[in-house]
């Protein structure tokens, strides 16, 4: 289906709007921080001791953290490092995964089972798991903790495109193609990838969430940005000491990774609907 | 003779992600008792829609309009849970699919025994090797314990019939029941059914675009073409006489194993749905086309007893 | 019953190994030969001691009828077994017994300690770790293994106060009374004492306020300022000898730079850390060595911000700012560390020094710190707090020249340095006086060459519920609660 | 032009047990056959008799277990690379069943016609342009098309995109595996008649695969039946249909429906469905639905035989 | 028979899959760029007590022996000494497990049952009212931060509302005075094997919160799935065939679509398993639960690797374990399963 009507159809559908909103003035935020943040300093980590822990309303439309910084400024630098996190993460796990996927696929044979027995290996472990792990060896940081994350996620999409490929392979136009003599290199480019690349895509979507989702629970747990720099999982952490006696501190950083987090989740189902014919209902009943 | 089942200008509408479509005009047309009515036509023209009609098997986004009688009464969201699977039984096209591949044969028979015949579960038990048998499956413990899959498509397709003979239906309706398997099997298949329509006395609405198979089993053919039903004729008009340049067409289409014939195919395609307004839908590939057939659809008329023809061309006037 | 609640969990539980958490247990079930209290020394286990003039021999008398909780009386020969083991199994705080040559009872009550080299032996057996007599009948038990694995399971063979009944050491941890402590009881005092780990600072607090826990520390500050006005709990502070110290790396450019270092000094928000990190629950030492401590640096005023200086300092160094970055290194689990580090970073800044600051785990860090100090952080933070009572602790360990970097964390190579203190060490037990000289000479010279700057001292704040009285919390040992020492209010 | 002599191409499937030993299956067993330029050989059987794996062998697309393929007679079994690209994708092109399928759906017509044109020539962009031009034009499309996705095409349209992709390197033979199987009668009849066209033009070799006889009578020159892997039947086209030599091709060819309404139905002259290839027996395969058999059958060889002049068959009886 | 031969070959494969595990994490932990001696130490060692640590603790030895002695020792159940708590880790996470098992079988069943309930009803009313709702309520789930969402349960149950506690497994004050014996680890069940309701209604008190914080992620999983699943299998053309052949619609949703629906959605159900494993690590840590979770992150923090490697083998192992069990029951279910 050609990707104009598919957004026409997205659109329509008042879920898909509300996240196509959410993310476009996420987007916003993050490219045009410089410019519409109330304080920029404080935004970066430079403390304001004087103005600790302020409720919201006022000067601080957020509130103030423990060094007296605006959360609202901070949530919106904040906005940098989740969309970019997210979308690092759903990039690189999602290619090595299709370069792995397509070959173990293609090939089969004894290039399908060590390939998926190395992968089956990192599946056993549940994700998040394997990221704290390996972002607690890296050493903490933000670029490790993506890369963690990374090394958790290809598998999942070398799963997801080797089944694609399982399936066209057989098709009869990769055929046609091998019969014209077209090189097995040629075939996976020009025939595998184009069309394994939609239910990638449309899951991309769903895991750019999850990615935000997991980078803020890393961080959370001290394994991800480091302070001062902004970012979210990383002030709810910062946020955990006070919470009880200063509920903005960690309510509104949290409040903003739960809604990017669900509309890059819905507009991904709206996606997987549309796209999937089985998901669309047939019979009456 | 009392008609069993009556389309009366029956229309349906498809809402899709693209607009609505019409994949059904104006489709009147009624099947007797005791009769084999065969619907042919090309992929699409919305054969099995009009025969799911019946049993309302619509998916949700169907727009119908106009009215089904079944046996006199309209059938509407109430009535026609009286007659599913009591009056009326379906044969699908793919038997692997049409089956619950987590249910084992016996369990399929039973649930429709016990839940539509109300039989208690000893009754079904005695009943199911019966009507195994009467499919010509005679290894009856083996495939009362089978999973579909481990059953051959003939098979399968069987156990499909038997379902069907469960219900002593007064309606079969069979839509493509043999276009999945062998010719070999196929004929063993249509011969089954035949023998059960004689045995049984029932009505069947055979939907096929084999036109071999028409030539064998039916008593009275429709000829749909995109959505509209443009001819209705006892079998031996149709391929003797046809009258709508459509099944004329067709039926120069259609090879013989019995003589090398070089084909004349019809030119051009079906358009699509979503391209009609209110036309005759044939005229683009029709040869011999005139004004009004692009602008008005031609109406179903009797031309002699029991013939009846869509087109400009034809309408009373019989040219052959 | 009296309930702490407590932050951390507990880990090992061998009376001679142990130099963690547990101490806060083992103080309440063990005995040590002496007390450290407001700089002086009180007889516990031992009644009298006295040493030869050049101070390497030390003979301590004990006290009568002292039972362990399993029934045998306490005697020389207890003390001798209970110090062996602690340098035989070369544990963590074995090196406090480092002077000993040898241990021997002429008698039943009467214990001789035969040194290498003079040392304040009463000063050590009053450490809080490591210096713990505990029944000799554990030796039956089977080897140091086995005895090491019957300890961390829960048991012990003290003589204090208090017998373990519970120990779990992640949740609670269970006391009761010992009826036969030779100290008494009266029925003013708690028969049980709890230890309850709580890590959750809001929750701690929450728990005193409302009476489920009565004593409780480690709290946040901005909950304490708040509980100060709270009528139901009574907040105690008092400096504890904890100290967080910045180090520069002197191996390493820019550091290596006197002036630099000089630069950073002057240029730190002293005021600010103070009253920011530590809400004022802080001092600050003169010097290196705890205020409230022997030869604490009276004769120097403390650091104070001074941005002229700084500037001044910094061009002196001749340094390019643009050139380099520096990384400054801290502990991640600790938020004061934390927060100083972001306002390290954002004083820096002003200077215009682009700083790096990354939290690590301690062992982590340290373990980069020892590595190579050319490719170590150029800064680190850390906390020093003493295991024997005396200024040696911090001077030495953090200040004298090592062929293998432990803890001299700055680097710092100055033999008039090393020179004054090793004769310092050998002057405390015989002539204090001298030796609180020698060890302010230490200071004047570590100010002038700025290796390390002091940061803060933080105070020891306790919360007690106000149904508890006679609690006094004593900076030697830190965390611990004598539950002996409590009574109740009502 | 293609040559075939005792091929066989055995699959190894697992068989149900706990430890599930492998079997053989034996898709193609022993076939030989040739076909002269410019000849339609039908290949004729039940699902499953082997005809695809047959003819994918010929074009290389899945490699014989044993046997010898010759083209243009030069030996092309086990071919790769440049080898293959010279020798066998020159020479033989293939159109498959489903025309969806057979195109991908995410490149154009334009691309998808000259893909093997960019595989075997050095032509550029603008002439093979020009050249797909001409070769949809041949094949009753036209430059509208060109720039069109296979989704917005019907079947039969595809099906002709795919005969023209198979018509560009200007192959000798074309592979023709069930090409109308899908299609609609009145756009089965479209493509067979192209197909006969092209025929004429290039004097191109079919090989061309049907369970249709009724198709096959039209297009074919000789026809070769096939049951569970190996040839019944061969001979030409009229004669095999007319005059069929062995019991089974006659019982394919009494099950077909004759279009004509005058004939009664009546009854199937074989029952059950071909056995499991797996379970092979000895002697005839087809003993066990053959209504001639004799006990004798499962002991004769049933190899093929020259029963007249251009004809043979695998029955003892013929 | 064709199942049991599937099931050996899972196990072998399982099995292969858990030595990879053992022989990754192994590796992962042992680079790490930290000093385990240190931290066996404690803080403020000397330099003898250092090397003496890491003798003992084999650190000078190839990482290629020091991999054969641990697997060897892990053979044997010993999964080594901890250098944080100086137990053995056995012994350690044989004690958190108790109380992280209670939370997650208890936030499992809430998401299993709410998930397929909701899956279901959404399944059958596709694109009405109620599927829009739960759908939201779904997509809400798998979104929430658990970490956030608990300490905003805290802020509503603990702080404002005051009806439940703010953490923990048992109020100190309850466990004084209602002591029970711990026999399983599970305190609902030991408390109710005493008798000792005041204590059972406490623990469960202690319960609801982490439980439902744990729980909000899976349910959303397993809605979702279970509802596309069922949209999918409401779609084939044998549902079609029951339909035509009037079977009750009760019967046509609870039992053949939801049969059909269950067997790839139990691969979510594995799923979601292991999200409440390691989800329990982050709850854990804000309910002060006296986990394994709270155990592992602790142990992650200070880089004590025997421990990391034990509670990673463990989730690990029983995540791979959960995973085989589903693959049996999904070909106990559906008889076409071969491979
Ligand atoms: N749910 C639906 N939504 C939109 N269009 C539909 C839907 N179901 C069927 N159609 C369209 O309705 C038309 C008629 O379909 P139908 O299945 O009745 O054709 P048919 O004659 O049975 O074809 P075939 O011979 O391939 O079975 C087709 O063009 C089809 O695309
Ligand atoms: N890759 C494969 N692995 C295992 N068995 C195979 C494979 N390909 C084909 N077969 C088996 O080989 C036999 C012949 O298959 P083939 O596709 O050649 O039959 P066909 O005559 O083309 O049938 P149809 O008319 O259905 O296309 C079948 O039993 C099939 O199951
Ligand atoms: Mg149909
Ligand atoms: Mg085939």
């Amino acid at each position: 289906m050609d990707s104009i009507l598919v957004l026409k159809v997205a659109l329509k559908k008042p879920t898909a709007l509300f996240s196509v909103v959410v993310i476009a003035l996420t987007l916003f935020m993050a490219i045009f921080a410089p410019f519409i943040t109330p304080y920029k300093d404080q935004a970066l980590g430079e403390p304001n001791l004087s103005e600790r822990l302020q409720p919201p309303g006022g000067k601080h439309i957020l509130g103030t953290d423990h060094m007296g910084r605006d959360i609202l400024s901070r949530i919106i630098y904040g906005s940098r490092t989740s969309l970019l996190v997210g979308i690092t993460v759903v990039t690189f796990s999602g290619l090595i995964g299709m370069i792995v996927g397509i070959a173990a696929g293609y090939f089969g044979g004894i290039v399908d089972n060590l390939l998926m027995r190395f992968t089956d290996i990192f599946l056993a472990f549940p994700p998040l798991l394997l990221a704290l792990l390996i972002a607690s060896t890296l050493g903490k940081g933000l670029g490790n903790a993506v890369l963690a994350l990374v090394i958790t996620w290809w598998p999942w999409y070398a799963r997801l495109s080797r089944s694609q490929v399982l399936s066209i392979k057989t098709l009869a136009y990769v055929e046609a193609a091998r019969s014209a003599g077209v090189s097995n290199f040629m075939i996976m480019i020009r025939h595998i990838f184009p069309n394994c690349v939609t239910p990638v895509l449309v899951q991309a979507t769903m895991d750019m969430g999850s990615a935000i989702l997991e980078a803020a629970a890393l961080s959370f747990l001290g394994l991800g940005v480091q302070p001062p720099a902004p970012d979210w999982g990383l002030m709810i952490s910062e946020g955990k000491n006070y919470f009880l006696n200063y509920w903005w501190v960690p309510t509104f950083p949290g409040l903003f990774i739960f809604l990017l987090v669900m509309s890059f989740n819905l507009l991904g189902d709206v996606l997987r609907e549309i796209l999937d014919p089985r998901l669309r209902r047939r019979f009456f009943l | 003779m009392k008609k069993l089942v009556e389309f009366e200008s029956y229309s349906l509408t498809f809402a899709t992600l693209s607009g609505k479509i019409k994949v059904l005009e104006n489709v009147s047309f009624s099947i007797n008792h005791n009769e084999v009515f065969a619907l042919v036509g090309e992929t699409g023209c919305g054969k099995t829609v009009t025969a799911i009609s019946i049993l309302n098997l619509l998916p949700v986004n169907a727009i119908r309009s106009g009215r089904i009688f079944f046996n006199g009464t309209e059938i509407d969201d109430k009535t026609v849970e009286l007659i599913r699977g009591r009056d009326v039984a379906m044969i699908f096209q793919d038997p692997t699919s049409s089956l619950n591949p987590l249910y084992t044969v016996e369990k399929q028979l039973m649930d429709i025994l016990v839940t539509r015949q109300h039989m208690s579960k000893k009754e079904a038990g005695l009943k199911m090797p019966e009507l195994l048998k009467q499919v010509q499956l005679y290894d009856v413990d083996r495939i009362l314990k089978s999973y579909p899959h481990e059953l051959s498509g003939g098979m399968r397709q069987r156990i499909m019939i038997a379902m069907a003979l469960a219900c002593k239906p007064k309606l079969l309706i069979a839509d493509e029941p043999t276009t999945a398997l062998d010719v070999t099997v196929q004929r063993q298949i249509l011969y089954l059914i035949a023998q059960i329509k004689e045995k049984n006395q029932l009505s069947i609405l055979f939907i096929t675009h084999d036109m071999g198979i028409v030539a064998q089993i039916a008593d009275r053919v429709g000829v749909m073409y995109a959505g509209m039903m443009v001819e209705i004729a006892p079998k031996k008009t149709i391929f003797e006489k046809p009258l709508h340049p459509y099944t004329a067409g067709l039926m120069s289409c259609i090879f013989n194993p019995k003589k090398k014939t070089r084909p004349k195919p019809i030119a051009g395609s079906v358009p699509s749905f979503n391209s009609f307004s209110n036309e005759c839908r044939f005229h683009s590939r029709c040869g011999i086309s005139r004004k009004i057939c692009s602008e008005i659809s031609p109406e179903l008329v009797e031309i002699e007893p029991g013939h009846l023809v869509a087109c400009h061309a034809c309408g009373g006037v019989r040219d052959d | 019953v009296v309930i702490y609640a407590f932050g951390s969990e507990m880990i090992t539980l061998d009376p001679s190994t142990e130099f963690s958490n547990s101490i806060v247990v083992l103080n309440n079930v063990y005995e040590t030969l002496t007390m450290y209290a407001d700089g002086k020394l009180v007889p516990v286990l031992a009644t009298e001691w006295k040493s030869n003039d050049s101070g390497t021999e030390w003979v301590f008398k004990l006290r009568k009828n002292v039972k362990f909780h399993d029934g045998t009386e306490l005697t020389s020969q207890s003390v001798k077994y209970s110090i062996y083991r602690c340098i035989n199994l070369a544990g963590g705080p074995s090196y406090i017994w480092d002077s000993v040559e040898s241990i021997e009872t002429p008698d039943k009550y009467t214990v001789v300690f035969k040194l290498k080299y003079p040392a304040n032996i009463p000063l050590i057996a009053a450490s809080g770790y490591g210096a713990f007599i505990f029944s000799e009948k554990v030796s039956q038990i089977g080897n140091d293994q086995v005895i090491t694995d019957w300890f961390n399971s829960g048991n012990e063979a003290g003589s204090g106060p208090y017998v373990l009944a519970k120990y779990d050491p992640k949740t609670q941890i269970v006391l009761r009374k010992f009826d036969d402590y030779w100290g008494g009881w009266n029925n003013k005092k708690f028969e049980n004492a709890i230890i309850q780990i709580v890590p959750d600072p809001s929750l701690r607090s929450q728990m005193v306020t409302s009476g489920k826990a009565h004593i409780t520390r480690d709290l946040i500050y901005d909950d304490l300022k708040k509980l100060e006005n709270n009528p139901n709990v009574i907040v105690k502070k008092k400096p504890s000898y904890q100290v967080l110290y910045l180090f520069f790396n002197t191996k390493k450019p820019p550091f290596n730079n006197k002036d630099f270092r000089k630069a950073v000094a002057y240029a730190l928000p002293y005021d600010d850390i103070l009253k920011y990190v530590l809400l004022g629950y802080g001092t600050r030492p003169n010097g290196i060595i705890p205020k409230g401590m022997v030869a604490h640096a009276d004769h120097l005023e403390p650091l104070v911000q001074d941005l002229n200086k700084a500037d001044n300092f910094l061009s002196k160094s001749g340094l390019n700012l643009k050139s380099f970055r520096v990384l400054l290194t801290y502990m991640q689990s600790d938020e004061g560390e934390k927060k100083t580090a972001e306002l390290i970073w954002s004083s820096l800044k002003k200077l215009g020094i682009d700083t790096e600051i990354r939290p690590m785990n301690w062992e982590q860090q340290w373990a980069l710190a020892r590595s190579d100090p050319s490719q170590a952080q150029d800064m680190f933070i850390m906390y020093w707090w003493p295991t024997v009572m005396t200024p040696y602790d911090f001077l030495y360990s953090m200040f004298h020249t090592e062929d293998q970097v432990l803890f001299n964390l700055s680097y710092y190579y100055n033999d008039k340095v090393d020179e004054l203190m090793d004769r310092a060490v050998t002057l405390e037990g015989i002539n204090l006086k001298k030796a609180e000289e020698f060890y302010r000479m230490v200071e004047t010279l570590l100010r002038e060459d700025m290796p390390a700057i002091p940061l803060y001292q933080i105070d020891e704040v306790y919360v007690l519920h106000k149904s508890i009285k006679g609690f006094e919390s004593n900076p030697a040992y830190p965390n611990v609660v004598f539950f002996y020492n409590l009574e109740t209010n009502f | 032009m293609i040559e075939v002599v005792n091929l066989r191409k055995y699959f190894l499937v697992r068989s149900s047990g706990i430890w599930g030993r492998k079997k053989i299956l034996r898709a193609v067993d022993g076939i030989s056959f040739s076909t002269k330029i410019g000849e339609t050989l039908a290949i004729v059987g039940e699902s499953g008799s082997g005809k695809s794996t047959l003819v994918r062998c010929i074009n290389g697309l899945v490699q014989p277990t044993s046997g010898e393929i010759y083209l243009d007679g030069v030996k092309v079994n086990g071919l790769k690379g440049e080898q293959y690209r010279q020798k066998v994708s020159r020479k033989i092109q293939m159109v498959f069943q489903d025309p969806v399928t057979s195109l991908n759906p995410r490149m154009k017509v334009l691309e998808i016609v000259s893909e093997p044109l960019m595989v075997h020539t050095r032509f550029s962009s603008i002439d093979r342009k020009g050249m797909v031009l001409e070769l949809l034009e041949r094949v009753g499309l036209n430059e509208k098309h060109m720039y069109k996705y296979p989704g917005e095409l019907s079947g039969g349209q595809c099906q002709r995109v795919a005969i023209a992709r198979a018509l560009s390197i200007k192959p000798g033979a074309l592979i023709l595996d069930e090409p109308t199987a899908s299609l609609d009668v009145s756009v089965q009849a479209q493509v067979i008649d192209l197909l006969m066209q092209l025929q004429n033009e290039f004097d191109l070799t079919y090989l061309f695969v049907s369970h249709d006889i009724s198709v096959v009578r039209s297009i074919s020159h000789r026809t070769m039946v096939m049951y569970l892997g190996k040839v019944m039947e061969l001979g030409p086209t009229e004669e095999v249909i007319d005059n069929p030599l062995h019991p089974y091709t006659e019982i394919l060819i009494s099950s077909i429906f004759v279009p004509d309404p005058n004939i009664p139905l009546f009854r199937p002259r074989v029952q059950g469905e071909p056995s499991d290839p797996v379970e092979l027996l000895s002697g005839c395969l087809f003993r066990t639905r053959c209504p001639i058999a004799e006990n004798i059958c499962s002991k004769h060889d049933m190899s093929l035989k020259q029963v007249k002049d251009n004809r043979f068959s695998a029955c003892w009886k013929s | 028979m064709n199942w049991l031969r599937y099931s050996v070959s899972r196990l072998i494969s399982s099995l292969i899959v858990i030595f990879g595990v053992i022989l990754v994490v192994y590796v992962i932990s042992a680079v790490v760029p930290s000093d385990p001696a240190a931290l066996w130490v404690g803080p403020h060692p000397t330099y003898s007590a250092l090397q003496n640590a890491r003798e003992k603790l084999k650190l000078d030895l190839p990482l290629f022996e020091r991999f054969f002695y641990f697997f060897k020792d892990l053979l044997r159940g010993d999964l080594g000494i901890s250098i944080r708590t100086h137990n053995p880790v056995s012994q350690d996470i044989f004690k958190a497990f108790g109380a992280t098992f209670e939370l997650i079988l208890f936030s499992e069943f809430l998401a299993i049952i709410i998930g397929i309930i909701l899956g279901v009803y959404a399944g059958v009313y596709q694109n009405k009212l109620p599927d829009s709702i739960n759908r939201i309520f779904a997509v809400a789930g798998v979104s929430l931060p658990g970490f956030w969402f608990g300490m905003i349960l805290q802020l509503i149950f603990f702080k404002y509302l005051g009806i439940l506690p703010l953490s923990d497994r048992i109020d100190i004050v309850v466990s004084l005075t209602n002591p029970f014996k711990e026999i399983t680890g599970f305190y609902l069940i030991d408390t109710l094997i005493d008798r000792n309701i005041p204590a059972f209604v406490d623990v469960l008190k202690h319960l609801i919160l982490p439980a439902i914080t744990l729980s909000v992620y899976p349910i959303g999983l397993i809605t979702r799935q279970v509802r596309s699943m069922m949209i999918e299998v409401l779609n084939e053309n044998y549902i079609r065939t029951s339909i035509a052949y009037g079977i009750p619609k009760r019967k046509i949703y609870f039992q053949y679509a939801l049969k059909n629906a269950i067997a790839p959605a139990m691969v979510t159900v594995a799923l979601s398993f292991a999200y409440t494993l390691v989800g329990a690590f982050l709850v854990e840590l804000i309910f002060n639960w006296p986990g394994l979770g709270r155990y592992a992150a602790n142990s992650i923090l200070s880089m004590d690797y025997p421990a990391i490697v034990g509670v990673t083998l463990v989730v690990s192992i029983t995540y791979v374990l959960i995973n085989f069990v589903v693959d049996i029951l999904q070909a106990k279910i559906d008889p076409r399963i071969k491979y």
